[in-house]
């Protein structure tokens, strides 16, 4: 279950991780809603420039998606700077 | 009958002991099925970076997705091998240089199918589960840590 | 400059213990340059027998030879894997069921070389060192055990 | 070095380990000097008829020999059963 109680259905959740949290200086935002991840990225680069020279995956509902995909109300969408574990 | 696994914290705050993992060993002891344990341990390496030598690994995890990943590629790896026994952790937290930050611990009959198993995992641990390691340099700069 | 090895004992009386090995594990801490270990475990199997189940196998060895063969293993491995450590023991005498009787312990910068020689070495080790293992069973007989 | 310090040159020194020390009841014998390991096991196969069915191999100063091998005066002669160690 996403935890998204104190979020209207029209925003959506985005956590950073690593090296993203890093640059974008904040583990959260609620932004208004968006339909697509390729929305997501347009806005997300533009106010963010320097997330264009960092590589990063996106997860929806700790899911990874690729290419375009679709953003249902009430996802978690995670953006992952490549693993590093172990 | 073996009841439905569901997925259970691999995360330990900070080092694994070495004391904990033979504590581990010697849990199977009574598991007389067993011929053979396979066994991988992450130790933090003092590398050298521009501007100083690593002093410590950082790990921070995307928790509640990677509980469901390392659930997911522990019945997968189970479902391929004849296993008795798999035990995964890493750490969160900070983990100095010298000190162990990932444990993988496979056990079957015989050899083969744990000493697989326990390299297949390492390998889908280290690509899959979203963990993430900054290194802490002695200049207290930090650099992110990339996985080979 | 690495100074010209020799044999060294591999043989420990009875059981490896869990303690031995995290001393083992611990030992290594010091070593910065260490970023992966790989440890093979050999446990004894309760196997059902004709006659009865197995409760212990007790190890005899052609032991000058032993040591001269694992020390030629030893070089061979430490030559084709970039290894920092390695460690082999292998037990004597009696070891119960549920203990362990083979402790091979391969250490290196990266996980890939300690895997690879790890296994290598248990493989070569079955295969080539003049080592024997009675297996006792529960109704008092004895049966020699048979490497797969 | 082997130790023969109880023999003579024209002696050979055996020694059996595991399932062949156990099917000729010792784990050392002192022979008369035979010159290669056909000559030995032909010897051994008269002695001890149970040898037959037992898979061994024979070591000369620890290193395995494989087919007929020339003993020299002094040597190891170690008769190995199939190792199972580990």
């Amino acid at each position: 279950m996403p935890k998204l109680e104190p979020m209207t259905p029209t925003s959506i959740h985005v956590i950073a991780f690593g090296m993203i949290a890093e640059k974008i200086k904040t583990k959260e935002l609620v932004l208004e809603y968006m339909p697509d991840t390729e929305v997501l990225l347009g806005y997300l680069y533009q106010q963010f420039p320097d997330l264009k020279q960092t590589k990063f995956s996106i997860a929806l509902n700790k899911k990874m998606v690729v290419g375009k995909t679709f953003i249902p109300v009430g996802a978690e969408v995670a953006l992952l700077p490549p693993f590093s574990g172990g | 009958m073996e009841t439905k696994r569901s997925p259970k914290n691999i995360f330990v705050q900070g080092q694994i002991s070495p004391e904990s993992i033979a504590k581990s060993i010697a849990n199977h002891s009574t598991k007389t099925d067993i011929g053979g344990h396979s066994i991988f341990l992450g130790q933090v390496r003092a590398d050298e970076k521009e501007g100083g030598k690593v002093t410590a690994i950082e790990y921070t995890a995307y928790e509640e997705m990677a509980l469901e990943k390392a659930f997911e590629i522990r019945e997968a790896v189970f479902a391929k091998y004849p296993l008795s026994c798999m035990h995964i952790y890493h750490s969160l937290g900070e983990v100095k240089v010298g000190e162990i930050c990932l444990f993988v611990f496979t056990s079957s009959k015989h050899r083969k199918a744990a000493i697989d198993a326990c390299e297949e995992l390492v390998e889908r641990i280290k690509k899959e589960v979203p963990v993430w390691g900054k290194e802490l340099i002695d200049n207290e700069g930090s650099v992110w840590k990339e996985n080979l």
